[in-house]
């Protein structure tokens, strides 16, 4: 059931330490300000989920928050590596990070199988790749009726989803419009959730009958955070800052640049922050 | 008319990559389209000769039409100038499982002779030297699309004898193997490098040099790859990239470069 | 691939006898239009496929042209039985037809499967439910993790889908809006396809970014018909007519007239018929 | 207030059941809504006491607000008046499936003691007596919802000993045989007719009548029942229908009658 409070209470009542915790949003709507809440008040040894960690899981695991990380592709898309998961995982910096690693259809299906109550997911995948050898959780059903051996994979059932949003009514329904990735899925398929919107409407309005809404009933704490997606985007509020994600490989490559970005950036600020960040309007 | 009468820069070994990429292309595929050097090669085939080309990234977009080069798979102009968008799991499962794909696109860190691909980690899996990003879309691209092509670089640690890691299977150890594993589909048919063109020997599917770009010599090639390369017996040459597609390649890579602040 | 013909065109090239037929639509956007031409082309031996047989089915029975009828609930909702369908089962009339029969959850899931192209759906179905000793392709599958069992069904893969859409682009693209029901999964997962639609437009205009489109290169024969829905309905474009619905009941609840009033409406009718009966705009 | 000094005609035991039947109905609920009785039920609750439930019918209309009753689970004015719609598929996976319900609301032919339902068959399934529509969704609405409400008219061929075919499992045998097939819901927690209000007994699970409706006796309910009918010790009188509930349940109908012409 809808609740609208502060970020800093919507994480200090709805993640623990230890948690799995899913931060979704597929390049767009990224939940930034969130993943920041939840630095700032020093969980740790959570599992982060996300099909693609980008720099916002780059800024969890180099401040520690995380000891396990399930995921299928790791990067800073177009630019190169997340340095601080790198040092994770090469050198244990700033401690060791565990790895359950799939493919994006995997994760994707495993996200639908959660959301649907399933308690696997199966797809044509993984056929003559090595990931089975080192993801255990990669098994096999027979089909009941040709034989056909597919690849299964355990549904993700995260005790937290957090996502950024485009709005929300007054009743707390929450609107997704333009890449809506698997966030649907991961707030449907976890026991609790944070939901962060660009701004709260009193009705939505004139919209497609298809609208991508999250009913309130299906959703937890409520936090209006206007560029709370930044570096990632809001559709129709502001474009994705491609220049920030090419300005943080150099932020992240070093320990004591990252470090040093962090205080300023993360640790001494607040969600009100974000507004600011904004690129011009999309 | 060849590349010589240009009164611009010469082409470039990068450039030749994607035009000779894009020139894979037709206007009738239906093309997944990988990040960095496939998706230019995509753009670029969209922007010249394949104009009705459908276009599909794994952030959900369908039949896009970017202005600029995107920096990730889910940039906004994706999703604006898209037919429609839907969900990641419809698109895996609808549209990629769903065999409704004729080509995937991809790029690589590390490929062999059978054109696996590694993007997983130099060195172990468990004491990686290096932690790649990782497979993302590339494992099922690799088995539901009706064929793949591959873009990449060559380079003697990037065209290796040995994957430490597979993370999409090519052809595997090459001749029957797909079939072996119940594939239906052709795998990769075509590998477009900065040197020269590949494609798999129709009975062993080991990559062979079937065409070379401009000014390449087999010697070149062999030093840039891990491991003795087969050249068919009658090697042509990469026809030149003509002014038409390099001018077109250099102003969207002008736009992009503007659009995302200086990558 | 889309291609652009007569209604007649369509069925004659699409349609063959012993074919498997998915015809959907659930209660909005019922082909009626295009059944009535696979009656007046007189195809025999289909196997008709429909979560919801309501009248359209009730006529392509009557008029004899199903041996079996793959369905989950078949009746005139709100009315009554489905006169001609019962007495298909129970009196042979014209002649006999065979059930295979599902649960909505399990065909909506078998129509899933069939377009993600696995080879079978499985649910948390048919507890204690009679219809798994009454119909054989429902199986079970363990699950991999859990050891819980989960019911299957096989993968619906139709030789045709038959669907009425809203527009067509002049590429063939095809829009829906409002209640989808299963026919995108039910044209992603046949073979060949035939889309109805209430008017061809040079292009779509603004919509939502997530607007339910099937592009131009899943479709096949493509046909504008207006009104071809009636008596379902066309989202913005006129009312179910609830009044026939109600009508129908006496229609066919005799041989004789029910055959009279196919031969007036159907065999001596064509789809140009269909825009005359729309009820006012909705 | 009672019935007996309204100016009106006095309630008929049909809206008597419509009326008890929405009383079970809170604010909070989301219900899964079967369509006839039960769509009359659940809208008079939303527009009397329950303002706030979430309707839901399985066409995909999510949080619908109809003026009139639909004639069919899919009418326009249910998508028209809805929070959003989804695919059927989604429905039946992410929404019911998924748990998400509170009550799912049923009516049926026939039923038996232990609310165990028949809406397939009369007779043998292979040479049925009566081909009656099928399940539809109800098999999993009685399986995946937290609880499920029945609303069905009484008579000793609808309130059967044993039924031809289980079309939808209440709670089986009785006992604890829903756990027994892990089933974790409660099953049908509450069965309301034109003459009484059934609960299941908590151990038997044997449906036993809790309260008889203004002016029903207990006979006319046995009457009226294929099996020997249990009532609690203390059977309570079910209050009378107030002057706002059948105001607004004629008011409803007769809106419904004027736009469908005359059901």
């Amino acid at each position: 059931m809808a609740e609208f409070m502060s970020l800093k209470d919507a994480v200090a009542s709805r993640v623990r330490d230890g948690d799995s915790v899913a931060m979704e949003g597929f390049t767009h709507l990224i939940p930034y300000a969130a993943g920041h809440e939840v630095i700032r008040q020093k969980r740790r040894g959570l599992t982060l989920i996300r099909m693609t960690p980008d720099i916002l899981y780059d800024q969890l695991i180099g401040m520690g928050c995380a000891d396990r990380l399930v995921f299928s592709w790791g990067g800073n898309p177009g630019v190169g590596s997340l340095h601080r998961m790198r040092d994770a995982v090469e050198k244990a910096w700033p401690h060791p990070l565990a790895l359950t690693e799939h493919s994006h259809a995997a994760m994707a299906n495993a996200y639908e199988a959660g959301a649907s109550n399933l308690p696997f997911a199966m797809l044509r995948g993984y056929i003559g790749a090595d990931l089975p050898k080192v993801n255990p959780s990669i098994r096999s059903v027979t089909c009941p009726y040709t034989g056909e051996v597919l690849a299964t994979v355990p549904a993700i059932r995260p005790d937290v989803a957090i996502i950024h949003a485009l709005r929300a009514d007054l009743k707390g329904n929450v609107l997704l419009e333009g890449i809506t990735g698997v966030q649907k899925e991961a707030v449907l398929a976890a026991q609790r959730s944070i939901i962060t919107v660009e701004q709260i409407v009193e009705d939505f309005g004139s919209r497609s009958p298809n609208a991508v809404i999250l009913p309130h009933w299906t959703v937890g704490a409520v936090v209006a955070v206007p560029g709370g997606a930044h570096p990632s985007y809001a559709h129709g509020y502001y474009k994705r800052d491609n220049a920030f994600y090419i300005a943080w490989d150099a932020i992240a490559r070093e320990r004591d640049s990252f470090l040093a970005w962090m205080e300023v950036n993360v640790m001494q600020a607040g969600p009100e922050a974000f507004a600011a960040r904004r690129p011009r309007a999309a | 008319m060849t590349m010589h009468t240009f009164h611009t820069s010469p082409v470039t070994p990068t450039e030749m990559m994607t035009i000779a990429a894009a020139r894979a292309l037709k206007s009738s595929d239906v093309c997944f389209v990988g990040i960095g050097a496939p998706s230019a090669a995509c753009n670029l085939a969209r922007l010249t000769h394949a104009p009705d080309i459908t276009l599909i990234y794994e952030s959900g977009t369908i039949g896009t039409e970017p202005d600029v080069l995107p920096l990730s798979i889910g940039d906004g102009d994706l999703c604006d100038t898209a037919l429609t968008t839907v969900p990641v799991p419809e698109m895996f499962r609808y549209w990629l499982q769903g065999g409704r794909i004729t080509i995937g696109f991809l790029g690589g860190a590390q490929i062999d002779r059978f054109a696996n691909l590694n993007t997983t980690v130099v060195g172990s899996y468990d004491e990686p030297k290096v932690r790649l990003p990782g497979g993302g879309g590339a494992p099922e691209i690799a088995s539901n699309c009706g064929e793949v092509f591959i873009t990449m670089a060559m380079g003697n640690r990037a065209f290796v004898e040995k994957l430490p890691f597979i993370t999409s299977m090519g052809h595997g150890e090459g001749g029957d193997h797909r079939a072996r594993l119940g594939l239906r589909t052709k795998g990769p048919t075509r590998l477009i490098t900065d040197l020269c063109v590949f494609t798999p020997d129709p009975v062993t599917k080991e990559l062979t040099v079937v065409s070379l770009h401009p000014g390449v010599t087999r010697e070149q090639v062999q030093e840039n790859c891990g491991w003795p390369v087969r050249f068919v017996a009658d090697t042509s040459q990469t026809p030149p990239a003509t002014e038409e597609e390099l001018s077109v390649l250099r102003a969207l890579h002008a736009r992009t470069r503007k659009a995302h602040g200086g990558i």
